[in-house]
């Protein structure tokens, strides 16, 4: 079973005046008013714009590592500081502050957000060069870089919350950057919805807490875990959990990144593989003092994780385009992440979040580069041998491709070994292992194919086009023009790929030193590890298992797809094409979910027009009716007339004679 | 300062502006936009003056005026302000300028269209500041004709069938109110219907009960509360723009305000009783999808929630309702102008014809469906919290009518601003200096009351800490039978300063 | 000693206390004796002298006994008369309008006097007046002067409306004044007798000027239900007078509530009586099912006649409903007043759920007159005199309504030469405004509309009854009230909301002064009694609280 | 009471009926009319014998003014008779409803 750790955390102490800290709050704002200034009249900068968006977006890179050098600077109990800017919303009991808190974890997501957001900033200016909205688009994502901010530097569950839902926000409009075309738009609206579906649980969460703890800020939420009766404390945990699966597309909630492809590469890379994904993943980092509380809703989170890591990987390896291929590997190793973080392994999680931010980062850009150089094409099939006209790209995204693969040295070996290992030390978690390394080895396999059909081979564009074998896809995208050059773009397009590749590369080195790592140690303040006795596997039997595996599934990509798409056997066509349709997931969500929601919306439109307005008319109906009837007595005939009044005479009379009767029927309409 | 009778102010200044309007010939339409937004602006000035002056803090009824009206029958004009009414009479007076250049170009009947405009402003301030129960009443209904006139005399093909829905709906309510006001002073004993003195009546549960269900069917109809809420959208369908506007962002507001200042007050054990019912309907509001209905129903859960937090956050509410409602549908209308369709289906790729509109358009959007940073969420998270705390399924259930806000929200959206430039779209010309004009500050309104609410949190909540206030009496009367507490004696003073 | 008896012994007429009986008897006789004159001046002169005279001769013949002020004024309004006589001599109706309007301004004056006198002790108390066949209290005053109101406006709005429509005939303007005596007669009567003979007076006169417009068979048809059925209930009346006589052994009301206030539930002759006087009572106010008369005969009279007989003839029956039941027999309340809440009940439901399908305005107005009077009789069932003021407040608020209502209808049946209905009225609102406003208002206020007369009415007697503990009856009202909300906006809505037809285009909306002055009086009237009634709700409270 | 002011009494009651029910089932104007006079004429027996049992004058005085009241009526209202039947060459009460529903 595995403990608490004995390291507490560290308490969270109110960041002397002037100190870095105290200014962190200008993170965010400076790239919102930044954004402001290019959404409202950035069309006049022209390309300038973009620089504009650079320069910002390195500033508050230049200020993320100012205030991490202070912090790092600090004694390990003292680097978790907060900083209150101003009141935000006092309603009755209810008090939230515009706080920031700085601390070990929000530093790690500070540099990842702020690096490689800059990188891809500089990287767009050349991606988007042409486009009509070129200005708004950095006005959207200075936007985004704000909103992360605030995600990452919220004090209160609320703020968080903003930053959370900000982003989301962001990844909406980017995603339907190009909303001149209708799946686009679409794609950006099913983003948004299913996010809101998970934020669902993150607000009851949040009422949870506020009823247990009666606060939302962290300082005092995180260290109120253990006062909390153990049933809400599972609620909580699993609430988040939803919200995380929704912002980190794990199942059920992943549905919606494949689609978000849609918006423009540099957005892919930013957004739906570096950084807004991995909110969730922080998210449980952040509360790990209360997930601590209650190991099961941890081993749910790694479970969810685990899963979702399988499902993603076996669909990516069906996947013909380009960017839904990585879209779903991202969704797959999200899913390591949270088996990480399930298992109380942060180190390692937040680990392989950084070093998947590079990677998978320089993945997207890398494709975004084959798109250019492929005039938008994304369909796998018609591309091949494309590294001898972009042989930057080619070997940066192939570096790309053994880190994510868990080649050894690279970052995405020893942060994928650090999860394993992890999951290798858990109670229970022999599950979780063995769907690792499957999961591994898939991936291996699915990101050889990926850049086999890309960059190697003959090719199967331009003149000299190889022939497609008829049933490789039942896409029926166009080929894409015969007569393409594919060559490298621009120096700033480059250069981010290159500072990427490195860190992919290099990105190993965070882990080296201490026991469960100098991440891990710099992360301790921050969170609430778990310490396990268990023990399934010895470490190096584990990492020569994993090495095998992802060599293995290196090779077997590369050889199957050596000399372009391969026809889909009889056989194993259905299973292929049910990959391929991502297991159908959408159309069992549209019948599950969509169908049944518009049949309660025309039922309650029914209920409105039939039943309520019926009642209503029914009861001018029946006034009218009434009249009717009334009608029918007013004959016109005196004689009918003076027998009203006769009857009356007599109706008169009897109600006097009876005036008790009468009584007792006037009373009970009347006087209380 | 202190001796110019503000409140009077606020309402005889549109009041005068109509009857003015009246006096000037139909032809001079110059002269009566003019007059009708001087008369509208000196009205928002006043209102600011208001706000100035306004004791930040303070949790009783300020700048009081008293007259006698009907001596004889105890009827007062008796006006107050409070953190709670402060912040709708903001509203409205703010949105009426707004309303009245969004209706600038009115070119059929311009006069009693601005009549109409002025008049409604009068009288829904008056609802407001009325502090006497037949003076709320008379303005209450009042309100009524020059609405009705909007929609029967400006609105759609169908306007006939809308106004005549709207007033019978609204008077059923209010007549019922009328009689259960008339109880209330009965049992009062004192010839009075001030409505501290009215609040001070102690009433058996079930007599609670039934008042409570006469002013309930008042208010909701108002909100609208399901199921009392069909009339809306053949309003909202039928009304000009500018009907649609103070409909959405001022009128429905009366029904919430009628539960805070008077159903809750007056009657706390049966409002006590009834809340769970009460949330369910709200409940029931947020899940059926006509936007007003649901943001109301927020407001519905968070009166009911029956603590601070929520109370506090359903006047926020309101307001962020109005601005960003009102917005709404004043963008529809400058649309509407262009193109005479309200049809979504008629529009497509506006946000590349007409960006500005576009965006203007989604920050309104985002705002409804309560994005963290703009308004709406500023009210809506407070709410749900609140109801959270004394019904957690209503919150849950209203929490998930946050996704179906932001799926219709959007699907709308997406309909007519994305996709390639079509149909209406092609050739359609952007926003005006004057419709941007109308708009802008209630989008900076939005941005920076969603960024920082709290001058309006600190004025509401003293105020509603004194409504909810009750309803810790009524927990302690449930254990211990005290006497009236002390705030309540403080309440007979009646209104001064 | 008899009353009669020693009504004969001391034959001291207290003229004081009948003068504005007198100033509006005069007065018709007046216009009567002008109108045979036929426009020849020196006939005309003569004929005022004659009037004169014998006025002076009235005043020297009984000259003690009357206060002083009394000859001065009537003196000075025979002089008047002469000098109108004289001047208007070529154009008669004008000579009647005028004298007319003079007679019912006369009437207020002397009312007011008497008003002024009562409270300054210096009136004969009302127990001896006519051997107590007449009271001179709050109720009657007040109940005047919503009469004379009404006298006043009806022949502002009668006179181009009856020259247009051919009928505007000498004896008109007699019969208004003497329908009028009856009426305030009636409202004075404390004695069964006079109440008998009150009824009789008002509508004789009544009955006459429904028919007045002599080839019209509407009108005609209006006259002869009306007058059968008059005379009908009458004798239901009569019959519950003798019985009250025979079981109390006197017809006046104070004493017969007295002596019958003793009786028990097998009484029944005490039941039959009260049971007929309801009946005849009932009839008058028309309360359903007495109501039936109603809509036929104000559909078929002369618009203002409806008018008039709307506002004033409602006003005077219920101040008499109010002194027989609510003054005299308020001691046998428990017998009567569940049956006439009843009744009320069925007549605020009834009368407004039946005009929601009348097409014909003036028929729809006259159901809304059956609603009306059961909002009235709330007032009236709370037994106290916050409901005696209520009710009597409510009937001048439903007096300048109405008579602003049917007025505008007048007009519009100037333009159109027919009786009209719903759709005549499309596009009235653009094509004169003015009118379509007011009319606009006065439906209003029938609906109840806070600002406007009727509001306050209704609050009036819903305060009243909310009071008196009836808590059923408010909710009918509410219940009524909206039913009847439905058909007075269906109008506007066809004024406001529809397009002209366009034949009705080119037909001039007629105007004139005396109908312009009055609606502008009606519209006056519901906007001063909607906004600042405290004064009138005053006079009414100290009417009900002012014995006489 | 005497017996004998009982049984007048009931004549009476039988005469209003009677009247009454003429009322309602006679279709000639004019007799519908007289059967409204007997109704005032039963009542005028009725207070005569009331002020022969009560022992005063009133009663009587009272059927004076009845009978002038009727004579009032009878002319007033055989003028509307008349002129109704010059409108419509009938005294068929059921014929008179132009004005109904």
């Amino acid at each position: 079973m595995m403990a608490v750790s004995a390291l507490a955390q560290a308490s969270i102490v109110t960041a002397p005046a002037g100190s870095p800290a105290a200014w962190a709050w200008l993170l965010p704002v400076v790239p919102a008013l930044s954004a402001g200034v290019l959404l409202l009249g950035g069309r006049r900068l022209g390309r300038g714009a973009g620089w504009l968006a650079v320069a910002i977006s390195a500033i508050t890179l230049g200020m993320a590592g100012w205030l991490v050098t202070w912090l790092a600077a600090r004694p390990p109990g003292q680097r978790r500081v907060t900083h209150t800017v101003a009141d935000w919303i006092s309603a009755g009991e209810l008090e939230v502050g515009w706080a920031v808190l700085v601390d070990p974890l929000s530093a790690a997501m500070l540099l990842l957000v702020t690096g490689v957001g800059t990188l891809i900033h500089l990287y767009s200016i050349g991606y988007m060069a042409g486009d009509e909205r070129f200005s708004r688009f950095f006005g959207y994502l200075n936007l985004f870089l704000a909103a992360m901010l605030v995600l990452v530097l919220g004090e209160s569950l609320l703020v968080l919350f903003v930053g959370w839902e900000l982003v989301g926000l962001c990844s909406y409009l980017l995603i339907g950057f190009w909303f001149d075309e209708r799946p686009n738009a679409s794609a950006a609206k099913k983003a948004f919805v299913v996010n809101r579906v998970g934020d669902v649980g993150f607000l009851v969460a949040m009422f949870v807490v506020f009823g247990a703890v009666g606060s939302l800020s962290l300082t005092q939420v995180l260290p109120a875990a253990d006062t909390v009766a153990g049933g809400l404390v599972v609620a909580v945990g699993v609430l988040l959990l939803l919200g995380a699966t929704g912002k980190s597309a794990q199942i059920p909630l992943y549905v919606w990144l494949p689609d978000a492809m849609a918006g423009p590469t540099p957005v892919s890379a930013l957004i739906h593989a570096a950084t807004m994904v991995t909110a969730g993943v922080y998210l449980v980092a952040r509360m790990s003092p209360w997930y601590a509380q209650v190991p099961g809703v941890g081993m749910l989170v790694a479970a969810i994780g685990a899963a979702t890591a399988l499902v993603a990987a076996l669909i990516a390896c069906a996947q013909l385009d380009l960017k839904r291929i990585l879209a779903y590997s991202t969704i797959s190793q999200l899913g390591y992440m949270f088996m990480a973080v399930g298992v109380g392994a942060y180190g390692a999680g937040v680990f392989h979040l950084l070093t998947h931010g590079f990677f998978k980062a320089l993945l997207f850009l890398a494709a975004g580069a084959v798109m250019h150089a492929m005039g938008e094409h994304t369909d796998i099939r018609v591309m091949g041998g494309l590294a001898r006209a972009m042989p930057v790209t080619a070997v940066t995204a192939g570096l790309a491709t053994l880190a994510i693969a868990g080649f050894p040295l690279t970052a995405g070996f020893f942060s994928k070994e650090r999860i394993l290992a992890a999951t290798a030390d858990t109670d229970g978690g022999a599950a979780l292992l063995v769907v690792g390394l499957i999961a591994a080895a898939l991936t291996a396999f699915y990101m050889a194919r990926w850049f086999w059909l890309i960059f190697m081979g003959r090719p199967r564009w331009g003149r000299g086009a190889a022939p497609i074998p008829a049933d490789a896809g039942r896409s029926t995208a166009p080929p894409p023009p015969r007569d393409l050059h594919p060559h490298e773009a621009g120096w700033t397009m480059a250069v981010p790929l290159v500072l990427l590749a490195v860190g992919s590369a290099a990105g190993g080195l965070l882990t080296v030193g201490a026991e469960h790592g100098l991440l891990a140690q710099w992360l301790a303040p921050s969170v609430v590890a778990f310490e396990s006795s268990a023990h399934l596997i010895g470490h190096g039997l584990l990492q020569a298992i994993a090495i095998t595996l992802a060599l293995a599934g290196l090779a077997a990509g590369a050889w199957r797809y050596r000399a372009g798409p391969v026809a889909t056997s009889p056989a194993s066509a259905p299973v292929v094409g049910f990959a391929r349709d991502a297991f159908r997931v959408d159309a069992l969500l549209r019948a599950a979910v969509v169908t049944p929601g518009r049949w309660l919306a025309e039922g309650a439109v029914w209920v409105d027009t039939h039943v309520i307005d019926g009642a209503v008319n029914g009861a001018a109906r029946l006034t009218r009716g009434l009249a009717q009837g009334g009608r029918q007595l007013q004959t016109g005939l005196v004689r009918g007339y003076a027998l009203a009044v006769l009857v009356g005479a007599v109706v008169v009379l009897v109600l006097l004679a009876r005036t008790n009767l009468t009584a007792a029927v006037f009373g009970a309409l009347g006087a209380p | 300062m202190a001796e110019l009778p503000l409140l009077s102010l606020l309402i005889a200044l549109p009041a005068l502006g109509a009857v003015a309007l009246a006096l000037l010939p139909a032809g001079a339409v110059g002269a009566i936009r003019w007059v009708a937004l001087a008369a509208a602006g000196a009205t928002f000035v006043v209102a600011v003056v208001v706000l100035a002056v306004f004791e930040t803090g303070e949790a009783g009824f300020q700048l009081g005026e008293a007259q006698p009206w009907i001596p004889q029958w105890g009827i007062a004009y008796r006006l107050g302000v409070d953190g709670i009414s402060l912040l709708l009479v903001l509203l409205t007076t703010l949105l009426m300028p707004l309303v009245v250049l969004a209706g600038w170009n009115q070119q059929h009947r311009t006069k009693g269209f601005f009549i109409a405009l002025l008049a409604m402003e009068a009288a829904m301030v008056g609802v407001f500041l009325a502090l006497d129960l037949i003076l709320f009443y008379a303005f209450f209904e009042v309100m009524l004709v020059p609405m009705y006139a909007l929609i029967g005399i400006w609105g759609g093909v169908a306007r006939r069938y809308a106004s005549i829905k709207f007033f019978l709906y609204t008077l059923i309510g209010g007549l019922l109110m009328l009689v259960a006001i008339l109880y209330l002073y009965w049992a009062a004993g004192a010839v009075s219907f001030n409505y501290a003195t009215l609040q001070a009546v102690a009433l058996s549960e079930t007599e609670q009960l039934w008042l409570f269900a006469a002013l309930f069917v008042a208010f909701a109809v108002k909100v609208p509360l399901f199921p009392l809420h069909t009339w809306l959208p053949d309003a909202h369908t039928e009304a000009p723009t500018v009907g649609s506007v103070i409909l959405a962002a001022v009128l429905l507001k009366i029904g919430g305000y009628g539960f805070l200042r008077y159903s809750l007050p007056l009657f706390p054990e049966a409002t006590a009783t009834l809340a769970p019912a009460l949330l369910a309907l709200g409940v029931v509001g947020v899940l059926i999808a006509y936007s007003s209905v649901s943001h109301l129903g927020f407001v519905i859960l968070g009166a009911f929630a029956l603590n601070g937090i929520g109370a506090a956050g359903s006047v926020v509410q309101m307001v962020n309702h109005g601005l960003s409602t009102g917005a709404l549908f004043l963008l529809v209308g400058f649309l509407y102008d262009r193109t005479h369709s309200r049809e979504i289906s008629a529009y497509s790729g506006l946000l590349t014809a007409t960006p500005v509109l576009g965006g203007l358009f989604l920050v309104t959007v985002l705002s409804s469906l309560a994005l963290p940073g703009l308004n709406g969420f500023t009210g809506e998270f407070p709410i749900l919290l609140g109801t959270f705390q004394s019904a957690p399924w209503a919150a849950v259930l209203a929490a998930l009518g946050v996704v179906l806000t932001a799926i219709y929200l959007l699907w709308a959206y997406q309909r007519m601003f994305h996709g390639p430039v079509t149909g209406h779209a092609q050739g359609l010309s952007d926003l005006t200096g004057r419709e941007i004009a109308v708009i802008a500050p209630l989008v900076v309104l939005m941005l920076g009351i969603g960024l920082y609410p709290e001058p309006l949190y600190e004025r509401v909540n003293p105020s509603v800490q004194r409504v909810i206030a009750e309803y810790a009496d009524v927990e302690a009367a449930d254990t211990a039978p005290a006497a009236p507490p002390a705030s309540r004696d403080d309440d007979t003073q009646g209104v001064g300063r | 000693m008899s009353a009669v008896a020693q009504a004969v012994q001391t034959p001291t007429i207290p003229w004081a206390a009948i003068s504005p009986e007198l100033v509006l008897f005069g007065a018709g006789i007046l216009v009567l004796l002008l109108d045979t004159a036929g426009g020849n001046r020196r006939t005309s002169a003569a004929v005022a002298f004659v009037a004169l005279l014998g006025v002076a001769g009235l005043v020297v013949a009984t000259g003690e006994d009357v206060a002083a002020a009394v000859p001065v004024v009537i003196a000075a309004a025979a002089i008047l008369q002469l000098a109108l006589a004289l001047a208007l001599s070529r154009r008669p109706r004008l000579l009647g309008a005028v004298l007319a309007v003079l007679g019912f301004a006369g009437c207020m004056l002397a009312a007011a006097w008497q008003w002024w006198a009562a409270t300054d002790g210096s009136l004969v108390a009302t127990e001896t007046l006519l051997s107590g066949t007449v009271a001179v209290d709050g109720v009657a005053l007040f109940t005047r002067m919503t009469v004379c109101v009404a006298g006043i406006v009806t022949v502002l709005l009668g006179f181009s409306y009856l020259e247009d429509r051919r009928v505007h005939r000498g004896e008109y303007y007699p019969l208004l004044l003497l329908s009028a005596t009856g009426m305030t007669l009636l409202a004075s009567a404390a004695d069964l007798l006079m109440v008998f003979i009150a009824v009789e007076i008002l509508s004789l006169a009544l009955y006459v000027m429904s028919g007045f417009a002599k080839r019209d068979l509407a009108s005609q048809e209006s006259a002869f239900k009306y007058f059968l059925l008059g005379a009908f209930s009458s004798a239901f009346l009569l019959y519950g007078i003798a019985l009250v006589y025979g079981a109390a052994g006197t017809t006046n009301i104070a004493a017969a509530g007295r002596a019958l206030a003793g009786f028990e539930v097998p009484a029944a002759f005490g039941i039959a009586a009260v049971g007929l006087l309801l009946v005849g009572l009932a009839f008058k106010v028309a309360l359903v099912p007495f109501h039936m008369w109603t809509p036929d005969v104000y559909q078929g009279a002369p618009t203002p006649v409806t008018g008039f007989m709307a506002a004033a003839t409602k006003a005077a029956a219920f101040a008499a409903f109010l002194r027989v039941f609510a003054d005299g027999l308020a001691a046998l309340q428990w017998t009567w007043v569940p049956a006439v809440g009843v009744l009320a009940a069925a007549t605020m439901l009834a009368g407004a759920i039946l005009a929601v399908v009348q097409d014909d305005l003036k028929r729809m107005l006259a159901y809304s007159s059956v609603a009306h009077a059961g909002y009235a009789t709330m007032g009236l069932l709370a037994l106290s005199q916050e409901g005696t003021a209520a009710t009597m407040f409510y009937l001048l608020a439903y007096a300048v309504m109405s008579l602003g209502a049917f007025g505008v209808l007048g007009v519009l049946e100037r333009r159109q030469r027919k009786a009209i209905a719903v759709a005549d009225l499309r596009g009235l609102g653009q094509r004169a405004p003015l009118l379509a406003g007011m009319f606009a208002l006065f439906l209003l206020s029938l609906a109840g509309i806070p600002g406007t007369a009727g509001f306050m009415g209704k609050l009036a007697v819903v305060r009243a009854a909310v009071d008196a503990d009836h808590i059923a009856l408010p909710v009918v009202l509410v219940l009524s009230s909206v039913v009847a909300a439905f058909f007075y906006i269906r109008v506007i809505v066809a004024m406001f909301m529809e397009d002209e037809p366009a034949e009705l285009a080119d037909v001039p909306v007629p105007a004139s002064t005396g109908s312009a002055a009055g609606l502008s009086a009606a519209a006056a009237g519901v906007v001063v009694l909607g906004v600042v009634p405290p004064a009138v709700i005053d006079l009414a409270q100290r009417a009900a609280t002012f014995a006489g | 009471m005497s017996l004998a002011a009982g049984y007048v009494l009931g004549l009476a009651a039988a005469l209003f009926a009677v009247g009454a029910v003429g009322v309602l089932v006679r279709r000639s104007a004019v007799v519908m009319f007289m059967c409204v006079e007997l109704m005032l004429n039963s009542v005028n027996l009725t207070l005569v014998t009331f002020s022969r049992v009560n022992g005063d004058v009133e009663g009587q005085v009272l059927a004076f003014f009845v009978i002038v009241v009727a004579a009032a009526e009878v002319t007033v209202g055989l003028a509307l008779i008349v002129n109704l039947f010059r409108l419509r060459v009938s005294t068929d009460a059921d014929q008179v409803d132009v004005l109904r529903a």
